[in-house]
């Protein structure tokens, strides 16, 4: 079992990312797909971590992590509040429920 | 002729063609003007044609003066004139040299003069210098234009392309002032005539037996005796045109204008479905005669260049006319050697050259140009095949038929025919005579059977113009125009008596209700006879003293002889005129016959029927006067001689034809000529058959010698053939009326099925595509997002079945997107 | 570089064509001031301010703030030569590009504030979180127009999304709302979490963020490797992929454009149009800087063989897409019964049509600039982005009227179906005759606004076809499309005028003099003036358009 | 005035005139039509200014200007005047002063009519002035939406199928023309000022060298050709006519036959042949056979018609043909133009038989309008006995019909008789084929007006409504029926204006082509069919 380099890490991104597309297109119930959201989300920011410490992106790859973390809770929120929303409306946080617009 | 005398001449003869056209406008509007029962608007439009008459009158008068009659008058010059004319004219077959003394001597001796000098003498001099260098006394004038006989002039132009021109013209020659004069006389007579014959249109109430309405009864409306007079004034302004057009195209523009002056007198009683129908069937089958013409004017206009007649201008900008482009002014045809291509000539005479190439049309062409003109000859003058118009035309009221449809405006086709002489080449010829033969049969078998007074002689009108064209094929010009003169006289005659019959026996026109009604109306009856006898021919046997008809039908028989001794092949041209002469005179006696003779078949009409008033009886009388003296002194005499002076192309001699039929045109001039030969013959041959056909119809129809309906009886199957008139009617709407009708209706399912099928169908391929898409949508996402959705979901951790939901796929779906993008790049990057 | 250097180019940028950190405020300014605007409005609430002063006119004060302040940089950039200059470290850029966007965000901004105010949307209490929404959009939009980094990208993308979310499902109690908002949030979320994979990926692998070095050090990693075989490439073409997935969400392409419709439908027609220019314009402006950095702009490698064949094969993909997104969007848009969901197809053909532009952007600028004549004119592909802007700018107009008007129609028949539209001419001539305006200007008809920018584009197209063959298929789905069209507009337009009012239905009251008539008319007469005038808005496209070349 | 503002008032002044309609009481019907009648009369007083200060003597374009419109795009707003466009502008004029006093039947939403008549009168006049081919599109577009709106609501009971179909066909086509326009813009120094696209074509062009290829001249010419022939119309693009005629009021029929088709004709002549020469000879014998078969086609189908209008409407079909025909029948045999003159002679008479034809159909469509406005329906065998009740109207209504019959002595006839005498020298069959056209023409006229006018009574509903024309329908009808004798008699009125510019188009075209045969004689084969 060699040292850890830039691909083990790029690796543990994108398990996270393809996890985290998965469980948004499975899961019926909308915190599960937020959560699928988060997951793809920080498979990114890992990226950037592991970029800025092994190429010459250097900080700008720490900051952006950063940046999107917050942008993340933020996004969360908004989704959160809208699924509430949702869930007055539907009574339920399943998303197939809310199939009213098509065509 | 001079410059001076021509415009003279041209404001004169203008003068009386545009007078009747401001009768017309005057009349249009005679309600504006006065009321409706006003006899006004017949004065104007009488008083409109016969100042015309004056004014072209006093044209010829004019003229003869300017050129002291020489016309008529002996000249010296005539010898060296048929000589050299001869001498070049008949250059095609080479006996010139010897021939022409001969003409020489015999011409000298017996004085027999010759219309034609002047112009011909000067082409003889120029020509005989330019072909073989003879000793000529007259070779210091050797090269002066030619002197014209014709004045011609430029109106206003319609048009200039380039090069090209086409205008108003006029061209005046001997025969445009007979036609004048001939035109604007029976003109006025007819107009006077029908002052009378229409008087009951002046009425605010107009009761027409002839409809029927629906709801029963008879219709009736307010008189048009104005209209009526405004039509005649509208023809007239027409005719005159016609006659005095200095192109073709202006020809055509007013034999148009004829036509519907024709079409507005025929569907004169517009409620009447027959008149109208008439007047529909006059207008078309016209037409198809001028899709004929047109197509003859489109090759003159290709391969000429121009429309022109006469030549203009003098000397070096000299334009040639159509006529001297094609013969030149010897009269003869310049054929290239293989005989395929005719050389065009230039004002000079000489062979035109346009940047060194000298201009030629082909053999075939000219052929083509002259049937195609001839068409228009055919649909006018109602010749075989397209004659069913004419007789259908009386539907109009009978000065109609008098003035359009017997004496003028049909015999227009003869004289296009006589005017575009030059240019036909001796096939069209040999065409026009066979033409001529057929109809001039054909209608006089059917004219035997009718028995509607003015049908009868509708096809009687038929059959004259029948020989008229048959005199022009055999290069009987002169007869032809001759017998055209005196036709129009003796048959406006004929139709005015009818009328004036018709007239007086309150619109009976079956001569089975008549008989002996010249107790009764003498004058008529009496006129009518005259004209009887003149159409038929008669003389007094021995002497060669009779009526116009006899002289000019004279005239016709013999060069048709003189044509078919030449050419033995075409003995019919001279048979079946000959024949038809008895059967003419047989249904023309018939006719007075049945008419004013024996016993009244019909007590009721015989009772009512009464003389005519004055207004209506002293133009059958003055015409009458002429119709049996205009002719007098036949070919020697002065109308002959005024015709024949404006000859462009000299037909004195001998001409074998160059094309593929080889016909030999007689020659007509001097005791030498064809025709000469066989003049006394051919004379007698024609009364002969003219006094059996009449002696048939005493038998029959005074005498009742044999019962006709006998005879009709034996030959049921042939009389029914003529009284449907040989089936023609029948045929042309199997054979055109019904295609059209359909075709039509198939160019509208065309629209209908076809095209709009396509753009519909266009709409509804993008709709369906827009449903499809939809579809796709909603079941191909799905379907494949399902699929990717089960697999990954089973790759990950649970084995339930799991149902996707809309969201879920739309979010699947960009993954789908992003991994089938990538592969499709990955499979074609450029690199 | 470690946090002392940092903190110098803070203070006072060292690096050349970099503003310091005040210079950069203060063209910061028209954002900054909007942003004070939101806490203004929130403030004013808290003091209960807005009893006395209604929240919108902060917005609308605000906006038009920002707009002459944006003009005045406008003004100040036009009288001395114009320079790019890079802001806050080279986050983001500033030259006549992004001003020209951020320009247009404001003045939208202004319109659909206006539009909101007139149609009552939203209440007195909600008023200040919708606005401060709705600038906050804004401000992430204008952040797209002058991003130059891919941070900046993404923040811009968020800031402008995350609100947009919000707006949607304003209406909270409203089923098909929540629901437009929820599918909305999931999808936006969705594609912003792979297109920051892709960031990170290109960032990574390129080693750089800054969009002007990127073609530096693109060309660096591609010249000498043997294509699509190469890991590295291939890492690099999927993360540019990834990334395109972001840019296709915003603008939806097709097949990245399920949420409109739903979204569109679901959320007022007010936010419909908003969401459907202003983010359109934004995403538009980001695209070409991306691509244009791409393709070497700004970096001092330009026109290398790599680059023009990565610009070229970018603006092929993008025609592909184009294509697609047109056809679609045109046929779906036929048998849609609500007019919004109408609307909402016809914005995604729309953004095919000036996807177009910027294809023929890529394929113009892959030719050297100094090839022969016939291939492409120097001039090509300022012309093609021309083309865009002016595009943008009559599309700003047609599409707000029509939202504009199914919103004035909505508040009194509580109908947005085309079928209930009938006859609307005989009792609101008004509204008619400006739905009808700006129906055939998206159809793109003389002398209507929209055919010019169509015009323009499928000018710059067929120049294209020079370059490659392929633009032919482009221009010829354009004209296609164009017709196809006319199909789905007409009956609108047709609908409302030539039919006639069915008897029992709703009443519609629109006097001219009425304001919400007004308005209708001045964005209508924008269209028809647009159509007429042409030339200054064309200069400053074109100057804008210079900013690149 | 200036020419130059004389031209830019002739084009803008009627839309500007509807800027006031706006204020307009909507009560106020009388008021508006009288507005309108002034505003159309006017523009019409400014055509015929035009065509005073107009000099005949010269060939080339007068009264041109040039405004920089889109500078980026070297877009100018050019218009100018010569002896092609000069005929036909003055045409709009008249024919729009016309149907505008033929309004007053309009009755419902007069205010919107008004204005959008306007506007239409506008394009047209643009149309025909503008010198700058984006000018031209724009121009042409323009006529577009307030057509679509003047058949689609003002129009008969099928006047929405109409319309979308009338739309739909010119879009169709006008995308061609853009694709065209862009080929030629970029294909020269991006220039669309035709003339300088024409000196292009013709290689003069001093800051472009090459002419146009072949190949382009081939594709521009056909796209050109399909825009400019479904206006004409031109068999088989011509099925909107029928509806759009059938379903519009009369005055649009009056204009749409008047002047709409027109344009077709003079795209033609303004464009499609001067700009590619080559291409237009490579067509010219498909396209006179084009123009033979519509005359024949549309005689035979109006023959089968029973709805009075649509017979009209197929009539304009049968008649545009002559000037298709007129246009083509340019004949080249290796290079060199044989018989130049009589090309010149087509194209002349084409021209002609635009105005006249302008004239006739738009009196047969208005004196259709006068009986349909009575009795409200168009079938033709219900009528009859017309001429008993309304004498006069009978007599204005023949002449007009005799004038569409090509009746000598009218303007009908000179138009179709010359370019029928044209032809030969092009190619005798199709001028045999075209000269049969005089045949069924006659038939179907006469045969219509047999049925229409002639005849003891009148057969269909509302006989009492038959009461003779009122004094501004006479009005209207004497007006045309002049000016059909007026060119019937003095056709040269009308060609001497033309007759300069279309001698110097044949020439250059002539000269360009041989010079392009010059250098690409390899590439080129000539489509002479016999």
């Amino acid at each position: 079992m060699g040292d850890i380099g830039l691909s083990q890490y790029l690796m543990v991104g994108a398990v996270l990312f393809v996890c985290g597309v998965v469980c948004m297109a499975t899961k019926r119930n909308v915190i599960g797909v937020l959560m699928g959201v988060e997951l793809v989300l920080n498979g990114s920011n890992v990226n950037f971590v592991a970029f800025s410490r092994y190429t010459p992106l250097g900080l700008d790859g720490q900051a952006t992590a950063l940046f999107v973390i917050v942008l993340a809770a933020a996004e969360a929120a908004v989704a959160l509040a809208i699924a509430l929303n949702f869930y007055n409306n539907h009574l339920t946080i399943d998303v197939d429920r809310g199939n009213e617009l098509h065509g | 002729m001079s410059e001076t005398t021509g415009k003279i001449l041209m404001l004169l003869l203008t003068a009386a063609w545009l007078l009747p056209l401001a009768g017309f406008v005057v009349e249009i509007y005679w309600l504006r003007l006065s009321h409706r029962l006003h006899k006004g608007a017949a004065y104007c439009a009488v008083g409109c044609i016969g100042l015309g008459f004056l004014c072209s009158l006093s044209a010829l008068l004019f003229w003869g003066y300017q050129n002291n009659w020489s016309a008529l008058t002996e000249s010296d010059h005539h010898a060296h004139a048929v000589a050299g004319t001869a001498a070049h004219a008949s250059g095609s077959d080479q006996q010139s040299a010897v021939k022409h003394e001969e003409d020489d001597d015999d011409d000298e001796d017996d004085g027999d003069d010759d219309e034609n000098e002047g112009g011909h003498t000067e082409h003889a001099h120029a020509h005989a210098d330019d072909a073989d260098h003879a000793h000529d006394p007259h070779a210091d004038h050797a090269h002066a234009a030619p002197v014209r006989k014709y004045a011609t002039g430029t109106y206003y132009e319609l048009a200039r392309f380039s090069g090209l021109r086409v205008s108003l013209d006029w061209y005046i020659d001997s025969l445009t002032l007979v036609m004048f004069v001939m035109v604007t006389f029976i003109a006025t007579c007819i107009h006077l005539f029908a002052i009378g014959y229409m008087k009951d249109e002046l009425t605010e109430e107009y009761e027409d037996h002839e409809v029927h309405l629906h709801g029963g009864g008879h219709f009736s409306r307010p008189g048009r005796f104005h209209r009526f007079f405004a039509y005649l004034s509208l023809f007239c302004f027409s005719m005159l045109g016609l006659v005095l057009a200095g192109n073709i195209f202006q020809v055509f523009i007013f034999w148009e204008l004829v036509g519907l002056s024709s079409y507005l007198l025929i569907g004169f009683y517009i409620e009447r479905k027959s008149a109208s129908t008439a007047a529909n069937k006059a207008f078309i089958m016209n037409r198809v005669g001028d899709f004929g013409f047109l197509i003859g004017m489109m090759i003159l206009w290709t391969s000429f260049g121009t429309f022109q007649f006469g030549d203009r201008g003098e000397g070096a900008h000299a334009e040639a006319g159509l006529f001297t482009m094609v013969r030149g002014h010897d009269g003869k045809l310049d054929v290239s050697e293989d005989g395929k291509q005719v050389y065009l000539r230039n004002a000079e005479g000489e062979r035109a050259e346009k940047n060194g190439v000298p201009l030629t049309i082909s053999y075939v062409l000219l052929v083509a140009a002259g049937l195609g003109v001839f068409a228009g000859s055919i649909g006018k003058s109602a010749q075989f095949p397209l004659q069913t118009w004419l007789p259908d035309a009386m539907e109009g009221p009978t000065p109609v038929s008098a003035l359009v449809h017997s004496a003028t405006m049909v015999a227009a086709g003869v004289y296009l025919a006589a005017r575009f002489y030059p240019v036909f080449t001796p096939e069209v010829l040999l065409g026009i005579a066979y033409i001529g033969c057929i109809t001039l049969f054909i209608a006089a078998t059917i004219a035997v059977v009718v028995t509607d007074i003015k049908r009868v002689l509708a096809y009687s009108t038929i059959s004259q113009l029948g020989y008229m064209m048959l005199a022009i094929g055999v290069s009987g010009w002169g007869a032809a125009l001759f017998h055209l003169v005196t036709h129009a006289f003796f048959k406006s005659l004929m139709f005015l008596c009818s009328g004036s019959v018709i007239a007086g026996c309150h619109h009976v026109q079956d001569m089975n209700r008549m008989g002996g009604l010249r107790h009764k109306m003498k004058i008529t009856a009496y006129t009518m006879l005259i004209g009887v006898i003149a159409i038929a021919g008669l003389a007094i046997p021995g002497t060669s003293i009779g009526l116009s008809g006899f002289y000019s039908k004279d005239a016709i028989v013999a060069s048709a002889m003189a044509y078919s001794e030449l050419n033995p092949g075409h003995f019919l041209l001279f048979i079946t005129p000959l024949v038809t002469a008895g059967i003419t005179s047989f249904y023309m006696f018939r006719l007075w016959f049945l008419t004013f003779a024996g016993a009244p078949r019909d007590a009721e009409v015989y009772e009512h029927c009464h003389e005519n008033p004055r207004i209506m009886t002293t133009p059958l009388i003055v015409l009458a006067v002429l119709a049996a003296g205009c002719a007098w002194g036949g070919e020697g005499g002065p109308l002959y001689r005024l015709i024949v002076d404006s000859e462009t192309v000299p037909a004195v001699n001998r001409v074998i034809s160059v094309g593929s039929s080889h016909v030999t045109l007689p020659s007509h001039q001097g005791h030498e000529s064809d025709v000469h030969h066989v003049h006394a013959t051919a004379g007698i041959l024609a009364l002969v058959s003219a006094l059996i056909g009449m002696a048939m119809a005493y038998l029959l129809y005074v005498k009742k010698a044999v019962d006709p309906h006998q005879i009709r009886m034996q030959f049921s199957s042939v009389y029914d053939f003529l009284v449907d008139k040989w089936r023609f009617d029948a045929l042309y709407e199997v054979m055109f009326v019904a295609p059209v009708h359909v075709i039509s209706a198939w160019c509208v399912d065309f629209d209908r099925r076809v095209l709009d099928t396509i753009l519909h169908g266009a709409a509804k391929v993008t709709v369906i595509a827009a449903k499809w898409d939809r579809f796709f949508d909603e079941t191909f996402v799905d379907g494949v997002v399902n699929l990717v959705g089960n697999v990954t979901y089973t790759v990950g951790n649970s084995l339930k079945v799991v149902q996707t939901g809309r969201l879920r796929q739309y979010v699947m779906w960009i993954a789908v997107g992003v991994i089938a993008l990538f592969g499709a790049l990955f499979s074609a990057i450029p690199k | 570089m470690d946090f002392q250097a940092l903190f110098q180019q803070f203070l006072h940028g060292g690096v050349a064509e970099q503003a310091s950190i005040f210079d950069s405020v203060s063209i910061f300014l028209p954002e900054l001031v909007l942003s004070c605007t939101i806490v203004l409005m929130l403030v004013a609430r808290l003091i209960s301010l807005d009893r006395l002063i209604p929240t919108h006119w902060f917005a609308i004060f605000g906006g038009m703030t920002s707009f002459i302040l944006v003009l005045q940089q406008f003004w100040k950039l036009s009288m001395n030569e114009a320079v790019a200059t890079k802001i806050f470290t080279g986050l983001a850029v500033h030259d006549e590009f992004s001003i020209f966007f951020r320009g247009f965000l404001a003045f939208f901004l202004v319109f659909v504030v206006a539009l909101t105010v007139l149609t009552g949307i939203p209440d007195d209490e909600d008023a200040p979180d919708f606005y401060s929404l709705l600038i906050g959009a804004v401000i992430g939009m204008m952040l797209m127009a002058s991003a130059n980094h891919l941070l900046m990208l993404f923040i811009g993308i968020e800031m402008a999304s995350v609100p947009s979310y919000a707006l949607t499902g304003f209406l909270k109690g409203r089923r098909q709302s929540s629901e437009a908002a929820l599918k909305f949030v999931v999808y936006g979320a969705g594609s912003a979490g792979v297109m920051l994979f892709g960031i990170s990926l290109l960032a990574g692998l390129l080693g750089t963020a800054e969009f002007s070095e990127l073609a530096l050090r693109f060309d660096a990693v591609f010249t000498g490797r043997s294509g699509m075989q190469d890991p590295t490439v291939r890492y690099v073409v999927l993360a540019l992929l990834m990334i395109a997935v972001g840019f296709a969400f915003k603008l939806s392409l097709v097949p990245f454009h399920f949420w409109c419709p739903d979204a569109f439908h679901g959320a007022p027609a007010e936010v419909g149009g908003f969401l459907s220019i202003g983010s359109k314009a934004a995403a538009f402006a980001l695209l070409v800087r991306l691509t244009m950095s791409l393709g070497g702009y700004g970096s001092g490698v330009h026109g290398t063989n790599t680059l023009n064949s990565l610009s070229l094969s970018c603006g092929l993909g993008l025609g592909i897409l184009a294509i697609a997104t047109t056809t679609f969007g045109n046929l779906a848009a036929y048998s849609q019964q609500n007019i919004k969901r109408m609307l909402a197809y016809s914005t995604i053909a729309h953004a095919g049509y000036m996807l177009m532009a910027v294809s023929a952007l890529l394929v113009l600028q892959s030719v050297q600039s100094d090839a022969p004549f016939q291939l492409a004119h120097p001039e090509g592909a300022p012309r093609a982005m021309e083309g865009l802007l002016y595009y943008l700018s009559v599309y700003l107009f047609m599409n707000l009227g029509a939202f504009s008007i199914v919103a004035l129609i909505r508040n009194q028949t509580f109908s947005e179906e085309i079928d209930d539209y009938r006859g609307v001419a005989q009792q609101a001539p008004i509204l008619a005759i400006c739905m009808a305006i700006c129906m055939f200007s998206l159809v793109g008809i003389p002398p209507l606004g929209g055919f010019y920018g169509k015009a323009f584009i499928f000018a710059s197209v067929y120049e294209a076809t020079n370059v490659h063959w392929f633009m032919w298929l482009v221009l010829g789905a354009g004209g296609l499309n164009t017709v196809i069209s006319l199909f789905y507009y007409l009956r609108v337009a047709k609908t409302m005028c030539i039919d006639l009012r069915p008897a029992g239905a709703a009443e519609i009251s629109m006097p001219a003099s009425s304001s919400p008539a007004l308005y209708v008319m001045l964005v209508a007469g924008m269209v028809v003036f647009l159509g007429i005038v042409i030339n200054p808005l064309s200069v400053v496209a074109r100057n804008a358009a210079h900013a690149f070349f | 005035m200036s020419p130059e503002t004389l031209l830019t008032c002739i084009v803008f002044l009627p839309a500007v005139w509807a800027i006031p309609l706006v204020c307009f009481d909507t009560k106020a019907k009388e008021a508006m039509r009288y507005w309108g009648v002034l505003g159309t009369a006017l523009t019409f007083a400014l055509t015929v200014q035009l065509w005073m200060q107009f000099d005949v003597k010269q060939s080339a374009v007068q009264f041109k200007f040039d405004t920089p419109w889109i500078a980026n795009w070297n877009v100018f707003f050019s218009l100018g005047v010569d002896g092609i466009s000069l005929p036909l502008v003055v045409l709009t004029g008249f024919v729009c002063l016309l149907s505008m006093l033929a309004s007053w039947s309009i009755d419902k939403n007069v205010k919107g009519y008004l204005m959008l008549f306007l506007i239409l009168e506008t394009g047209m006049m643009g149309v025909f002035l503008s010198l700058d081919f984006f000018l031209f599109y724009v121009f042409w577009e323009v006529m577009l939406l307030p057509m679509y709106f003047l058949i689609g609501i003002w129009g008969g009971p099928r006047r929405e199928y109409a319309a979308i179909k009338f739309f739909l066909y010119t879009l169709a086509g006008s995308v061609l023309m853009l694709i065209a326009m862009l080929m030629f813009y970029f294909n020269s120094n991006r220039s669309f000022d035709l003339l300088e696209l024409a000196r292009v074509a013709a290689g003069t062009s001093t800051v472009t060298p090459h002419v146009f290829d072949t190949t382009m001249q081939v594709a521009a010419f056909i796209m050109l050709f399909i825009g400019f022939a479904i206006k004409l119309p031109s068999f088989p693009f011509h099925t909107w006519l029928p509806d759009a005629h059938v379903e519009a009021p009369t005055p649009i029929s009056m204009i749409l036959a008047g002047v709409l088709l027109k344009m077709g004709g003079y795209g033609i002549i303004r464009i499609a042949f001067p700009l590619c020469p080559y291409g237009a000879q490579y067509a010219a014998y498909f396209l006179a056979a084009l123009g033979v078969f519509s005359i024949i086609y549309g005689a035979f189908a109006a023959m089968a018609q029973t709805d009075f209008k649509r017979l009209v409407a197929y009539s304009s079909v049968s008649h545009m043909g002559y000037v298709l025909l007129g246009i083509a029948v340019w004949k080249i045999v290796d290079g060199k133009t044989i018989g130049r003159e009589y090309w010149e002679m087509g194209l002349n008479a084409a021209m002609f038989q635009m105005i006249a034809h302008g004239i006739s159909s738009t009196g047969m469509f208005f004196m259709v309008g006068v009986l349909y406005d009575r009795v409200h329906h168009r079938d033709i065998n219900k009528f009859g006995g017309i001429a008993q009740l309304m004498p006069h109207y009978a007599g204005l209504a023949a002449v007009i019909f005799f004038a569409g019959l090509g009746l000598p002595g009218l303007c009908g006839f000179v138009g179709e008789v010359f370019s029928v005498l044209a032809c030969w020298n092009f190619s005798p069959i199709l001028a045999i084929i075209s000269a049969s056209g005089v045949i069924l023409t006659a038939g179907y006229i006469l045969w219509t007006m047999q049925r229409v006018y002639l005849g003891p009574e009148y057969k269909g509903p509302h006989p009492e409504a038959l009461v003779e024309m009122n004094s501004r329908e006479m009005a209207i009808g004497y007006t045309l029926v002049a000016m059909a004798i007026l060119f019937g008699v003095f056709p040269h009125l009308l060609f001497t204006p033309m007759q300069g510019s279309i001698h110097a188009l044949t020439e250059s075209l002539a000269s360009s082509y041989e010079t392009l045969y010059g250098t690409a004689a390899s590439m080129i084969q000539t489509s002479q069919l016999p």
